[in-house]
Order: structure tokens, then C-alpha cells, then sequence
């Protein structure tokens, strides 16, 4: 099997500094891959490059086999690659439905003149648009249902900012699903409840995930493989056990003081 | 509200606050008197012989100083204390030093003469500040006044709210009743009841001492009726069901607009020919509305647009155009000015569109110059006029009716057409896929782009839909004029639509339309006189210190909009919830964060 | 990160190709301009020269030199009061579009300082001190209004989107500017006359230039020599540049950030008080609006020269300076346009365009920090 | 609120003319309301009330100093001419043009809802002229401008009606294309001169003059060698100078204001090739502040004939003199544009014309508004301010007589003033 998406001598340059230096890395259709690292390993930059918010100095980046380098970053979210971001930014004026909705952007067709003349296709897309989102939300339980939909996003509390980040992400239907610290700044109990979530998107929504995290515990649980990066080059790779086992995993998080959640 | 701490000792006072509150005041009152506010605007009356616009543009300044000296910031873990006798000291005391700095004036005048680099040094504004009672009488005067006014101001702290509630009220309308003579007049008479505003205003020419005092306590003793009769009805309208709020959202919708179109025909020509003017700025700015409220790109080259509409209109009917002169009617001529519209919108948009904002911004403004340059330019004369424009612009031919600049009934009725496509192309790409693509873009363009939206296409239809509303404006402008010159199109222009569109609130249809009416209404736009036109140059330093301040204390706008208000009453709704145990622990895990 | 993309596989929409069409014309009109231009230099009568305007008669090598002189003189000016555009979008990242306003409160305490001293004859009888006394004064004016719109308008908004204290500056641009016409009248206010030896010409370098202008070229050179000191060699410069880099490190460092963006504040402020007084005693009349304009071109400037570089900012105002005395003559004209000086502005704000959309960091690079380059 | 000391100095002057109206006791109401033309209507003035007529200037911006004397000046004309059959006159408010169309217009609504009102004086802008004065003709009424010169407004003396000429407009002050004319024949004929440059603003007004200039003076046979503009705000004039000096011109004639005018003569000198130019301007630049500048020396200036010095206004009586007298008692300074004169004698006109279109019955005025118009179009010989005022069927009424000056002391500007070097009056 193909992986669905595959990263080859990948390297980023800031200022003559090396964030990235001749990364390899690929994931397959249905696999939940986690990535660690020490702080500064270049794990985000990682995914802005993924992503194409920042370009790449060298090397390949190839979704389904076709390389996504140098596109725009809503075209490759187009072909199929969602992310949430570590500092979660959400659109915080919008209200937790329209935040959801507008990340249908890419999936829908109508234009303006659609909604001046409210044609019935316009019609039937708004309202195709309003049902998946309300569907992803309910992804969630009650956490972001109801009489939440009509509030802005900034009411929301941190969790839940992060639940409707992740959920924004679904809503542009990936193939391949970047999370960056999805529990970070959550307390046990809601990191678990949301550990089952990542579980879950793969069984019922057929995500392939690739997700950053701090949290040793989530990455045992729900990764299949692990890839552990740093000074911007992987150090090791394998199932959780092997990688938590290797010297040059133990020596990176031990030379420096391993941080937890931001 | 019931855990307040005792009053203050009377002379517990925080001494630094009310010199520094009070030496604001004063420089504030010498700064209105020295640009000759005083002076000049006396000649329009408030009150008649008591009370002149002048005098009410120093004397709001002390209340304000002595409402503000006892207002306390909010600190959490301290209890504040009641407020009594000693905050009413306060004021009175910021209010006295604030009205030294007026008798220091007196004096300073009195002794030097500085005219020349300050022109409003002069005896004229000695004797209005003395009431030509001699210098002796002007520097007690300004102390008792002052304290006086700043006792007032601090009283609404020590009153039930309620009455301080029904004194501002009733001076707010005395105030606006009279600046509202011309509009109020032309109504009344329109209705036939001329006889009304004769005694009101004694026929033309202010309120009288008489009908200022009965109206105060007319709207007093409304006040203090309907006290929470506002509220209730807010309370009513929020428990309603969704298609019950529909209903009546439309039934007030449906009001406004029979008002709207009934209206005009009770009002003369000035009434008419204001609301014209301010429809046409409503236009501009429902079109800026897109491009900065929604889309939050800042275009200071807005007025570019307008130009656009207006030459194309004149060009393309105008007998006069010194290019071509096909002279076609007005109804085809709005298709043309809409692709050229578009067209420039393409054109301008798309070398700015990839810029960060604030350089998109002076480039815009750039641009805006150089539409502005290239119409009065010698070296395309020979197309658009240069500095003599293009004159003989003929009336509108609807067919069943003529839109011409000396009919302004009919002037405001095309606005009004134009404003309702306006209104209604806001309202329904607001809630469709674009319009929430555009407020992706304001909140956050980066990840807007990374959410799969395309954003260099999104922001240049933001772009062309506003081109489009401006040029509308501007055509119906060069109908309405006649004529066209490149001086209608300075940058100011789009400064002043821009103040309109802040003060309104950014993204809000109805605030950006009552921004509109208020300020143009009132102050009138740039080279438009409005119901205060003795403000004349004035204008621009109101339009200057209101976009100051409304950015630095209120951010979103005079009308919150309706999400706004709606919010704020869910987040009552959590707070009980959350007090009762019903609602999940979110809250703390939020409040915990530092990172947000 | 809004800059380069590496772009093999990248789909070239049509906004790419318009914009690559626009820069082949605006590159082909200019080359075709310049090239006009020399053939009129060379002789009025060859083919070139007549292609679009038959009327040619070109400029004779002191006009040409004039042109220069003026442009880089009117440059310099530009220049100083980009410094302070530029340091306060370095450290702040947002445009103080009121800071052309603070240049026109220095002109304009000029003018008044110098008159009083005129109408007591100390401006004519000691010149060197009553110079002294204006720019003194102009730069205490100037710098007490840079500081005081700091404190009262912009540090209340200081973690706002940057829109926000770019609206709130374009509001307290038009007061100051209108407060002014409220105080000083709508007239234009004029400097007494500057003495002969100071006026008259001189000859450097085969150019012939006007004592005025000497002396705001070398203040301005002075004046940003100054400036590089304190930025490059100072302890407050070191804080300025680590609070332009990032005001929460610097703040964990025991920087006083307050203190230091105050500092940047007053400093813009003097350089804008001091292009005041040159302004004021190269053209004498100064009005109320006397700020506007120049405010625009000199953010226009540092834009030109890359914002945040101090040295950008000088080198973009004088760049600007030329373009827009030369480029209607040598570029426009010879294209066939008529009355070429009109457009100078629309020149000016075409160059703005033209360089952004070549290097859309100006010319030598902006030096902002890292989340102001997001 | 103190009443205004100016209103109670102005009210005396009236009560005083009202009273030599009454000892004079000299009733001329010779034509009775039924002979009255009421084609365009009628105002009916009914006892006790006044007679309503507006004033529409620039008083606010940049061209307030051009409408503040010309306001002020139909005030003091009003009051001087006295009562008309019984009747005081009223100018209401002093409106504002704001120099441009959209203000022009917006004022003049506010004229023509008022059906009481029988003619306008006004404007200070041919622009706003242009909006206002097809309400206010379409109204019935009247206008009256000081200082409109565009020609669009009138004709192009050639018998041709202008764009926007209506007819009820009429114009006390001079049509650019006569001092077009006359600048341009003074250049060429007096001084030789044969290749000029022009040199505008971008204000409708500097253009149409410089644009009549550069017609007239290729008309004498000469060249026009640049015809450029600069833009209000500039201060550096080297670039557009060099641009004039490429074409080496003898002359620049540039009619333009301050301050664009200060740093064109201090920046002329230094241009290479224009050391020896001779410099000319016209009227926006004749006043004291500008003639002080020691850089005009030798600087000629084109403009309506100011020297008003014993003219009398056959209305009122009163002559220049005793009108600048007047004007710096109650102002306190003397007026800031030479258009005053102008205005003063628009004023007197017009109401000259109610007089003689209205018919008293028993304290009750008729007016003809037809009447007032035929009046105007038939005005001949009316010695005013000015000089003498007579009416084309376009409404051009000015004495058209222009004057060159020539600056020969920057410190002594009032005999820098009479030194008249050419005259122009139309033949």
C-alpha cells in the first residue's frame, strides 16, 4: 500500500538556521501516527510545511502520490489535508456553528450570485452545509450543541476550543488529519474523553491521523507509530514501546528538561 | 450591588485625581475657547437668550469631568464605596479647577496680546467669556460655573439612577430637539402643524426658555413612567420563539421601510434634500461595510469607487462630455457603470490584495489619489473635463418619473432603491458561504487560507462588491449634481465614510446605516452641509476626535449589534446554569489559561 | 511568511498573470520612457525622441542637475520623518499615520518661535542663535506631541489588531491637523527670510545648489548619523531593538518596554520636529495641512525602503524624493504626456506600487519581528 | 447671551435710513399688481414683513477669504440701500457654497423652499454656480455672483450661450475670457512678448483663466510654450519650473493662489533657463501678503480694475471710499479679495430690480419675478462701484474692465497697487 502521505530530505531554512534538515516520513491510509519531540524539535514547523504556510527550502512533500509543494495553502487543504493549530485559533467573532460551516469552504460550489438570488441550489447547499456541521458538532456530545451553536466562538472555554478546532478540521473533509496538541491545556478527565475521540475519528470518520503531543499517555494510546523528531531530523521510529525504549529518544528528552503542556 | 462599603469622609479625597482631572478640564475648556468654538458658534441658539451652541460646546465638559473624577475602576476583591457627599465634593472641586483654567484665560487675555499667532486671542472671545461684565466678574464667573457643573456631574452618583436617568434624558432631547429645529419644523408643517413648531420654537429661531423647561419635564415625567418598559420589551422580544421573532423582526423591518417611503412626502425641499445626501453616504458606506466590516481590509482608497460611478455617469449621459457623448439613458447607463466598477476593482484589488493590511492600506489610498489625479489631470482633459468636470448631466428618465437634483423627493427615492439593493446584497452574502469566508479572512487570514479558502479570491470579490455599491452612489450623485469636478473626490471623502462605518460598528448593517443618518445628518459630509452647517470647519475635528474615541472606548460600535446583545444574554443564561449546576466545568478549565 | 513561496507545482491562478502583465508594462513604459528620454538628450530630431511626443525638447544639464538636487533635498525631508514612521512600525508594527501631523506641529512652532524672534530682530541680528532657539523649540513641540499621542491613543490599544491604532492614528491625524486650523487661522504662515549667505547658491561639484537645500541635506545626513549612533551603539538603542524583536522577551530580559516605545516615540518625534524646521526655512510658508501630504509620502518612503530599516528609510525617502522630481520629467514627458507635473503624486504612489510589486519587502528589507512578518 | 454689538450697529444704520426714507416721503410706486408680469410668479410681501433675499458664499475652507468680504459687503449694501417701498430687506443666514457643486446645490435647495425669496447673491464658485443656479433659475428667482468669471456660466462673448448658462443668472464680475484677453495682450503687445507658459492649480477657476490666457495669446499670434499644472499642496516648484523651462519662455503667467504662488516666485530664480522670466499673475495672488514678498518686485499682475476710489453706486450713494471705511469699523480689517465691490454692487442691482418690479398696495408688496428678470436683462448705464454696469442677454453685467499692475516696491504695496501700466476695456 501507497502511503498517503509521503515526505522526502524534507528541509527548512530560518534565517541559516536548520528548523527542518532532510526529514523522511510518510503515513498510510488509516493510520494514526504520533510525533514527538522536545520543544523547539520543529514538530509545527513541521506541519506548516505540510500545510504550505511556510515553504520548503528543499526536499518533497507528496499527498496520494502527487507532490503538493508550492501550492496555496487552501488548495492542499482542498486535496485533503486538515490541521489544527497548537495555539488554538479559532475565527472568535464567528459563532461555533459559522466557524464550522466556513470550513466547508472547499467542498461547496455557491457563489455569489446564488445567495442574491436565492436559488434553490443555494438553497439546498446552505442547507447541506448547516446539517454537516451540526453532524460534526455532534461528533462531540452535547459539549457544542444546542443553544451554543449561536454563540461566538470567544464564549467558548479552552476545551471546548479545542473541540471545535478539531472539529472545524472534520468539517473540511480530509483524508489526512494534522493535529497539533489536541489535550493540551485540558485536565485528565477531558484528555481521556478525548484520547476515545481520536480513536474514534479513524473507526467512524476513516481519518488517517498525524498528531503532535506532549501527552505520553494519549500517544500510547491511540498511535500506531511513533516518529520522534529532533533538532528538525527524525531520531527514531516504531511502535510506542520501542521508541520510548531508544537511547537517542532518552538522551534528547533528558539533555534538556522536558516540558509539559504549554 | 447591595455590598458597598460606607461612604467616604467628606474630605477623604483623592487629591492627585482632582487636580489632574480638574487641570484636563481646563486645558480642554482654554482648547475649545482658543479654536473659537465659543465665539463662532454662538450665533446658533439652543435655548434663546440662555444658551448658545457655543457656550454648550464648553460647558458638557465639566460634567463630564465631574462624573468621571468619582467613577471608580472596578477592582476585583475591593469593595467599592457608597457614594456620597464626598464624590459630590469632588466634582465640584475637579469642576472648580477646571473652570480656573477659563478665568486664568480671562486674565491672560485681559494682559497679553498673543492674536498674532493665535487668532482667536480677541476681544470678542473676552467679552463672551466675561458677559461683558468686566474681568473682575469673568474670573469668579468661570469658578462658580465650573464648580457648579461638576457638582452636577458628580450627582448622578449620589441620585437614584432613576432620576439621574430622567435628567439626562430630558437635557439629551432639549438638546437634540433644537438642534433638530430645520428637520422638526419641515415635518411639522408638512403634517400641518406649523402652529406647533411656532410655539415651540417660537417661530424659527430656538426653543425658548419656556418650551425647553416644559419639554425637559415632559420627558422627565415619561422617563420615569416607562422606567423598565425598555427592558421588558427587550425581555419579551428575547423569550420569544424563533418564528415568532421572525415575525415581528419583520413587522418592525416592514415599519421602517412604509416610514421610509411615506415620509418624504410630508418633507419640503432642505429635509429632502438632506436625507438625499445622507443616502448617498449610507451607500458608501454599506459598500465599505463589505470591504473593511466584513472582509477587514482596509481601503483608505474607497472614494476611487465613487469617482468611478460618477464619471462613468457623466461621460456616458452628459451632452457636455468633452470625449464621447452618447447621451444614453440613465438605465443602461448603471449596467456599464457596474462593470466599470468591477473592472477597477479587479484592476486596483489585485496587485494590493496579497499585502498585509496596513500596506494595503496607503496603497489603496494611493490609488484613491491617483483616480483622483488622473480625472483632473490636463493630459486626460480632452476625456473627463480636468478641473472644469463635466457639467449638463441630465435628470434621470425612469420613465414614469424624472430624478432630477432640484426634485430631491425624488433624488432620495432612487438612494433609497439603491440602498435597499445595498442592504439586501449585505444582509444575504453575510450569511452565505462567501460572506463567511469574508469574516474568516477578518478574523484570522492565515487560517482562513489553511480552513481550504481561497483568500486572494474572497478578498477581491469583497473588493468588487464594494466597488460596485460606491459606484452606484456616484452615479446617482452625477445625476443629482448635474455637474462633476474632481474636488467632490478628495481623500477626505473616504476618511469621513470610514468614521461612519466605525461608529456605526464594523460589520453591522443597521449601526453602519444610523452612523450614516447621525453623523452626515448631523455634521454633514464633506462638502455637505447637515442640520448643524454652523459647525463648518469645525467638522473635521469632531469626525477626527469621535474616531479617537469611539476606537479607543468603543471598539464595536454606537449599536452593539443584535448577536452582540444576543450573546450577552446567553452568557446570563450560563452564568445561572453554571450556578446551578447544570452546565459542564468549562468555565474553570478556561478560566485556568493563560494562553488564550 | 507572506513573501516567497517556492512555486514548481504551484497552479498559476489569473491573478499571477495579471500581475506579471502588469509588471511587464509598468517595466516596458518606464524603459520605453527612459529610453525616449536619452534619445532627446542626444538630439531632439532622432526618431526616439519624436516617437510619442513630437514636441519634445528635452533639459539642459543644470536642469537636469536642479532636478536632482531638488529631488534628493525634498528627499531628505522625506527621509526624517520616515525614520519615525519606520522605528514606530519597527517596534510597534502598525502605521502612525498622525506622525506627518507631528512633523507639521514643528514647522509650524517653528514658524511661530522664528517670527517672535523676527519682531524683535534677534532672527536678523544672530542668526546662529535664534536657529539655535527655533529648533530647539520645534523639537520639544514635536517630541512632547509624539510622547503625549503615545500615552492618550495608542498604548490603550497596544495588544488590538493592527487595524486599530491605524484607524485611532488617522483620527488623531485629522484633529491635530484641524485643532491647528482652529488656533493658528487657514492662512499660510510665513518664516522671515533666511539670511544672504546662508540663501544664496552655491557651486559644488559643478552643481549649482541653493544654500537652503545644503543645509537639509547635511542636517539630514547629521541627523540620521545621530540616529544610527543611538539605534547601533547605545544601551537604549540595544533596548529599542530588542523590544522591536519581541516586547514579552525583551520585558523578561528587565527591559522597560513602556519606557523604551515612549523613547521610540520621542525620538521619531525630533527627527519629524527637525524636518519640520527645514521644511519651514526651504519653503517658508507652512499651513495647517502642511503635514498631510508629506506624512503620506514619507510612509510611502520608508514602505520604499523597507520598513524597520533605519537606513531603508532614509535611502527610501530619498529614492522617492528623485523618482518623483525626475520621473515625470525623464519618463512620463517622454511618453507623450502633457502636463507631467501634475501627476508627481500619482508618480510617487506608482513607484510605491511598482517596488512592492517587485519587492514586496522594499528595497532593502524590512527588520520587523517574528509575528509582524506573519 | 449678549446681543451682537454688530447686529445693533447694523440695526441703527437701518432705523436711520428708514427715518430719511419717511422725511423724504418719496413715493414712486407708479405701476399697480394687476400690470405686474407673473409669468414666473409672484411674491406677495404682505405689511410689516420683510423682503427675503439670500446670500450663498464661500465662508468656510480655503476660499473664505474670496466669500467672507463678498458676504459681508451684500450686508452692508443692504443696509445702505434702505427700505424698499416700506419694506426692510432680509438676507436671512449667510449660506454656505463650499466653494464646490454638491455644497452649491444643497444650499440652494434650501433657498428655493423658501417661496419668499426673490433673488440670490452669490456665488463665490463658478462650480457651485453651476449646481445652484439651475434650481434657483427653475425657481423663478434670481442670482446675482461677484465673482463667478467661469464662461461656461455666461457666453463666450461671441454671442454663444455657455454650457451651463440658465437664464435668471447674471454677474457683476468680469468674464475670464476678457482678462484672458488682456493678460494676453498686454504680453504681447506691450511687453513683446512671444513665447508664455501657463500655469494653473487644478481649480476650475485658475484653469479657465489660464486656459483663456493660452487662447487668446495663440490667437495674437504668439506660443504657448508650456501649459501645465500644479497640485495644491505642492511646495517643491523646481520640478514643474524645469518642466516650463525646457520649453525657454519669455513669460509665466500663472493665476493661481498662495501658497502655491510664494514658492513659485522664491523657486523660479533657481531653475536653469528661467533666470530672466517675466513673471505675471492675476488676481488671486493681489493681495498684501503675496506683493510683500520681496521676489514679486518687478512681477506684473493682472485683475479687475480696483481702482474704485470715487466711484459711486448711483443706488445707495455711497462710493468705494466710504464703503472700505465702513467695512474696516464694522470688521475690523479691510476686505481679503478685491470681489467686495463687485457683490456690493450686485446687491444694490438686485434690489433696484425689486424696486422697480413691485407694486405697493396699501403696505402689501407685489413682486414680479419676471419683473426683476426683464429689470436685469435691461440694466444699462448703472454706475456702481466697479464702474459702469450694463447687461447682455447672458447676464453679464460687469464693468469688464481689467488692469494690469506692476510691483515696483514689495514695502510699499499701496502704490505698487495704482500703479496701473495697461487697462483693458472691451470695445
Amino acid at each position: 500500500m501507497s502511503p498517503v502521505l509521503s515526505i522526502h530530505d524534507l528541509t527548512i531554512t530560518f534565517g541559516g538556521l536548520d528548523a527542518l534538515s532532510k526529514l523522511n516520513f510518510h503515513v498510510d491510509e488509516g493510520e494514526i501516527v504520533g510525533v514527538i519531540g522536545p520543544n523547539g524539535a520543529g514538530k509545527t514547523t513541521f506541519f506548516n510545511a505540510i500545510t504550505n504556510l511556510v515553504p520548503p527550502t528543499s526536499g518533497d512533500i507528496r499527498f496520494a502520490g502527487e507532490s503538493i509543494v508550492g501550492l496555496d495553502p487552501y488548495h492542499v487543504t482542498e486535496l485533503g489535508v486538515a490541521r489544527t493549530f497548537q495555539n488554538v485559533r479559532l475565527f472568535p467573532n464567528m459563532t461555533i456553528l459559522e466557524n464550522v460551516m466556513v470550513a466547508q469552504h472547499c467542498r461547496t460550489h455557491q457563489h455569489a450570485f446564488g445567495a442574491l438570488l436565492q436559488t434553490k441550489a443555494f438553497r439546498r447547499e446552505e442547507r447541506e452545509i448547516r446539517e454537516r456541521a451540526i453532524e460534526v458538532l455532534s461528533f462531540f456530545g452535547t459539549r457544542l450543541i444546542g443553544y451554543r451553536l449561536d454563540q461566538p466562538a470567544f464564549v467558548l472555554s479552552y476545551a471546548n476550543r479545542r473541540r471545535l478546532e478539531i472539529a472545524r478540521a472534520m468539517a473540511t473533509q480530509p483524508r489526512v488529519l494534522l493535529l497539533d496538541e489536541p489535550v493540551a491545556g485540558m485536565n485528565p478527565k477531558e484528555s481521556a474523553e478525548l484520547t476515545a475521540l481520536i480513536g474514534r475519528l479513524r473507526s467512524e470518520w476513516g481519518f488517517t491521523i498525524v498528531m503532535i503531543e506532549h501527552d505520553m499517555g494519549v500517544v500510547r494510546d491511540v498511535s500506531d507509530r511513533v516518529v520522534v523528531l529532533d533538532h528538525g531530523e527524525t531520531i527514531a521510529q516504531g511502535s510506542f514501546d520501542e521508541v520510548s525504549n531508544d537511547p537517542h529518544v532518552i538522551e534528547a528528552y533528558l539533555g534538556r528538561p522536558v516540558e509539559g503542556a504549554s | 450591588m447591595s455590598d458597598t462599603a460606607p461612604p467616604k469622609d467628606l474630605f477623604d479625597q483623592d487629591w492627585r485625581r482632582i487636580v489632574r482631572l480638574g487641570a484636563i478640564t481646563g486645558l480642554s475648556l482654554i482648547f475649545v475657547a482658543l479654536i473659537g468654538m465659543l465665539v463662532q458658534l454662538d450665533t446658533r441658539l439652543i435655548i434663546r437668550r440662555y444658551l448658545s451652541l457655543g457656550y454648550l460646546t464648553i460647558i458638557w465638559i465639566p460634567v463630564v469631568a465631574g462624573y468621571l473624577v468619582s467613577k471608580e475602576v472596578v477592582l476585583e476583591g475591593v469593595t467599592p464605596n457608597r457614594k456620597g457627599p464626598s464624590d459630590v465634593l469632588a466634582g465640584a472641586l475637579t469642576g472648580l479647577v477646571g473652570g480656573a483654567g477659563l478665568s486664568l484665560l480671562v486674565v491672560l487675555i485681559d494682559n497679553f496680546d498673543i492674536r498674532d499667532p493665535l487668532i482667536n486671542w480677541s476681544p470678542q472671545l473676552l467679552d463672551q467669556l466675561t458677559f461683558a461684565k468686566g474681568i473682575g466678574f469673568g474670573v469668579v464667573i468661570w469658578l462658580v460655573i465650573g464648580a457648579g457643573l461638576g457638582l452636577f456631574g458628580s450627582l448622578s452618583h449620589v441620585v437614584p439612577p432613576l432620576a439621574s436617568r430622567a435628567v439626562n434624558t430630558a437635557l439629551f432631547t432639549i438638546v437634540s430637539v433644537s438642534i433638530l429645529e430645520t428637520a422638526i419644523t419641515d415635518l411639522l408643517q408638512g403634517f400641518g402643524l406649523s402652529f406647533v413648531t411656532d410655539v415651540v420654537y417660537a417661530k424659527r429661531g430656538a426653543l425658548t426658555l419656556t418650551s425647553a423647561l416644559v419639554l425637559g419635564a415632559v420627558v422627565m415625567a415619561i422617563t420615569v413612567a416607562a422606567s423598565g418598559r425598555g427592558r421588558e420589551l427587550r425581555v419579551r422580544y428575547d423569550a420569544l420563539d424563533a418564528p415568532r421573532r421572525k415575525t415581528a423582526n419583520l413587522g418592525l423591518w416592514a415599519a421602517g421601510v412604509m416610514v421610509l417611503l411615506v415620509l418624504p412626502l410630508f418633507l419640503g425641499k432642505i429635509m429632502n434634500e438632506l436625507l438625499a445626501n445622507v443616502g448617498l453616504f449610507v451607500l458608501l458606506a454599506l459598500g465599505l461595510n463589505i470591504v473593511v466590516g466584513l472582509a477587514g481590509i482596509l481601503d483608505l482608497g474607497y472614494v476611487a469607487f465613487f469617482a468611478v460611478g460618477g464619471y462613468t455617469t457623466a461621460v456616458l449621459t452628459s451632452p457636455n462630455s468633452p470625449w464621447i457623448s452618447p447621451q444614453l439613458p440613465f438605465v443602461v447607463v448603471i449596467f456599464v457603470v457596474i462593470i466599470a466598477a468591477a473592472f477597477v476593482g479587479l484592476a486596483v484589488g489585485a496587485p494590493v490584495i496579497r499585502m498585509r493590511g496596513d500596506y494595503l492600506a496607503i496603497v489603496t489610498l494611493g490609488f484613491g489619489e491617483i483616480v483622483r489625479l488622473l480625472f483632473l489631470s490636463d493630459w486626460l482633459s480632452p476625456y473627463f473635463g480636468g478641473a472644469q468636470g463635466i457639467t449638463n448631466i441630465p435628470p434621470v428618465d425612469l420613465g414614469f418619473a424624472e430624478v432630477k437634483g432640484s426634485d430631491p423627493r425624488s433624488v432620495f427615492y432612487l438612494v433609497l432603491f439603491f440602498c435597499a439593493i445595498a442592504i439586501y446584497v449585505s444582509w444575504r452574502l453575510q450569511s452565505s458561504r462567501l460572506g463567511r469566508a469574508w469574516m474568516a479572512i477578518r478574523e484570522d487570514e492565515k487560517v482562513a487560507e489553511a480552513m481550504g479558502i481561497n483568500t486572494v479570491t474572497a478578498k477581491l470579490a469583497a473588493f468588487v462588491v464594494g466597488a460596485i455599491l460606491a459606484s452606484f452612489s456616484g452615479a446617482v450623485f452625477a445625476a443629482k449634481v448635474g455637474s462633476i469636478f474632481p474636488s467632490s473626490f478628495l481623500i477626505l471623502v473616504s476618511i469621513i465614510i470610514l468614521v461612519v462605518v466605525i461608529v456605526g460598528g464594523m460589520g453591522n448593517i443597521i449601526g453602519v446605516i444610523v452612523g450614516a443618518v447621525v453623523l452626515i445628518g448631523v455634521l454633514g459630509g464633506p462638502k455637505q452641509p447637515g442640520l448643524l452647517q454652523e459647525l463648518g470647519t469645525y467638522k473635521l475635528l469632531i469626525y477626527g476626535a469621535l474616531l479617537v474615541f469611539m476606537m479607543l472606548k468603543r471598539p464595536e460600535g454606537l449599536i452593539p449589534s443584535a448577536r452582540r446583545s444576543h450573546e450577552l444574554h446567553q452568557e446570563e443564561f450560563l452564568q445561572d446554569a453554571w450556578l446551578r449546576g447544570e452546565v459542564d466545568h468549562d468555565a474553570e478549565a478556561g478560566e485556568g489559561d493563560a494562553a488564550t | 511568511m507572506t513573501a516567497v513561496r517556492v512555486g514548481s507545482a504551484r497552479r498559476v491562478s489569473w491573478v499571477d498573470r495579471f500581475l506579471t502583465g502588469l509588471r511587464i508594462v509598468l517595466i516596458a513604459l518606464i524603459a520605453a520612457g527612459l529610453v525616449a528620454f536619452v534619445a532627446q538628450q542626444i538630439s531632439v530630431d532622432n526618431p526616439f525622441a519624436r516617437w510619442r511626443n513630437p514636441d519634445a525638447t528635452g533639459l539642459t544639464g543644470d536642469q537636469l542637475k536642479g532636478l536632482v538636487v531638488t529631488g534628493i533635498a525634498q528627499g531628505s525631508m522625506y527621509g526624517l520623518i520616515a525614520l519615525g514612521y519606520s522605528m514606530v512600525y519597527g517596534v510597534l508594527g502598525f502605521i502612525n499615520f498622525a506622525h506627518g501631523e507631528v512633523f507639521m506641529l514643528g514647522a509650524m512652532s517653528g514658524f511661530v518661535a522664528s517670527n517672535k524672534l523676527s519682531a524683535n530682530g534677534y532672527w536678523e541680528s544672530n542668526f546662529f542663535g535664534s536657529f539655535v532657539i527655533v529648533v530647539v523649540i520645534a523639537i520639544l513641540v514635536s517630541t512632547a506631541a509624539a510622547v503625549i499621542m503615545e500615552r492618550v491613543a495608542y498604548r490603550p490599544l497596544r495588544d488590538s489588531p493592527r487595524l486599530i491604532p491605524l484607524i485611532t492614528s488617522i483620527g488623531v491625524s485629522f484633529f491635530i491637523q484641524n485643532a491647528v486650523l482652529g488656533l493658528l487661522g487657514p492662512n499660510s504662515h510665513s518664516y522671515p527670510q533666511l539670511p544672504e549667505w546662508l540663501a544664496k547658491s552655491r557651486s559644488i561639484l559643478t552643481f549649482e545648489i541653493p544654500g537652503t537645500k545644503v543645509m537639509v541635506m547635511v542636517v539630514a545626513a547629521l541627523s540620521m548619523a545621530v540616529l544610527w549612533w543611538v539605534v547601533e551603539r547605545t544601551k537604549t538603542g540595544k533596548a529599542m531593538r530588542a523590544v522591536a524583536e519581541d516586547k514579552e522577551i525583551a520585558a523578561l530580559m528587565g527591559i522597560n518596554v513602556d519606557r523604551t516605545i515612549v523613547l521610540t516615540f520621542a525620538i521619531g518625534g525630533a527627527m519629524a520636529g527637525i524636518g519640520g524646521i527645514l521644511w519651514g526655512l526651504s519653503f517658508r510658508s507652512v499651513t495647517h495641512l502642511t503635514g498631510f501630504l508629506p506624512g503620506i509620502k514619507a510612509f510611502t518612503a520608508a514602505v520604499v525602503g523597507g520598513v524597520g530599516n533605519l537606513g531603508g528609510a532614509m535611502a527610501g525617502g530619498v529614492s522617492l524624493g528623485a523618482a518623483e522630481s525626475l520621473g515625470p520629467q525623464l519618463i512620463l514627458e517622454p511618453l507623450g504626456v502633457s502636463g507631467v507635473s501634475q501627476l508627481r503624486d500619482a508618480v510617487a504612489f506608482t513607484a510605491l506600487v511598482v517596488v512592492l510589486l517587485f519587492k514586496p519587502s522594499g528595497l532593502f528589507g524590512e527588520r520587523l519581528s517574528e509575528d509582524d512578518r506573519t | 447671551m449678549k446681543p451682537s454689538r454688530r447686529l445693533l450697529m447694523l440695526m441703527s444704520i437701518l432705523a436711520a435710513f428708514t427715518l430719511i426714507a419717511a422725511a423724504c416721503g418719496n413715493d414712486n410706486s407708479s405701476t399697480s399688481s394687476s400690470s405686474l408680469d407673473s409669468s414666473l410668479g409672484l411674491v406677495t410681501v404682505k405689511s410689516g414683513e420683510d423682503i427675503q433675499i439670500r446670500s450663498l458664499e464661500a465662508i468656510t475652507g480655503d476660499v473664505a477669504f474670496l466669500g467672507i468680504p463678498n458676504e459681508r459687503a451684500t450686508t452692508m449694501a443692504i443696509a445702505d440701500y434702505g427700505q424698499i417701498k416700506g419694506h426692510s430687506v432680509s438676507m436671512g443666514t449667510g449660506l454656505d457654497d463650499l466653494c464646490s457643486a454638491d455644497g452649491g446645490q444643497a444650499a440652494a435647495q434650501t433657498i428655493v423652499a423658501d417661496e419668499n425669496v426673490v433673488g440670490v447673491i452669490g456665488t463665490s464658485c463658478s462650480g457651485a454656480a453651476t449646481a445652484a443656479a439651475p434650481l434657483v433659475s427653475e425657481a423663478g428667482m434670481v442670482m446675482i455672483s461677484g465673482s463667478n468669471t467661469s464662461p461656461a456660466l455666461t457666453s463666450d462673448l461671441k454671442g454663444n450661450a455657455g454650457a451651463n448658462w440658465v437664464p435668471g443668472y447674471y454677474r457683476t464680475a468680469h468674464n475670464d475670457l476678457f482678462q484672458g484677453k488682456a493678460a494676453a495682450t498686454f504680453a504681447y503687445d506691450k511687453l513683446g512678448v512671444r513665447k508664455a507658459a501657463a500655469i494653473h492649480d487644478g481649480d476650475p477657476y485658475t484653469e479657465g483663466l489660464a486656459t483663456a490666457f493660452k487662447d487668446a495669446f495663440e490667437k495674437l499670434g504668439g506660443t504657448i510654450t508650456t501649459f501645465v499644472a500644479v497640485n495644491k499642496g505642492d511646495t517643491d516648484m523646481v520640478p514643474v519650473l524645469t518642466e516650463v523651462a525646457s520649453g525657454s519662455p519669455d513669460l509665466i503667467f500663472f493665476p493661481i493662489f498662495e501658497p502655491e504662488g510664494d514658492f513659485i516666485v522664491q523657486q523660479v530664480g533657481g531653475v536653469a533657463g528661467l533666470e530672466k522670466v517675466t513673471l505675471m499673475a492675476a488676481d488671486g495672488l493681489l493681495n498684501d501678503n503675496f506683493l510683500a514678498i520681496p521676489e514679486t518686485a518687478g512681477m506684473y499682475f493682472s485683475g479687475p480694475d480696483t481702482r474704485y476710489g470715487d466711484n459711486t453706486n448711483q443706488a445707495t450713494g455711497k462710493n468705494a471710499n466710504e464703503f472700505l471705511v465702513a467695512y474696516k469699523d464694522a470688521y475690523g480689517e479691510v476686505p481679503s479679495a478685491p470681489f467686495w465691490a463687485h457683490s456690493y454692487d450686485a446687491t444694490t442691482l438686485l434690489l433696484e430690480a425689486i424696486k422697480n418690479s413691485s407694486s405697493d398696495d396699501n403696505g402689501t408688496l407685489t413682486i414680479s419675478r419676471a419683473g426683476v428678470r426683464s429689470y436685469l436683462y435691461g440694466v444699462k448705464n448703472f454706475s456702481g462701484l466697479i464702474g459702469t454696469l450694463s447687461c447682455d442677454q447672458f447676464g453679464d453685467c460687469g464693468s469688464q474692465k481689467i488692469t494690469v499692475i506692476q510691483n515696483t516696491d514689495p514695502t510699499d504695496i499701496a502704490a505698487s497697487k495704482a500703479n496701473v501700466v495697461f487697462e483693458f476695456a472691451p470695445s
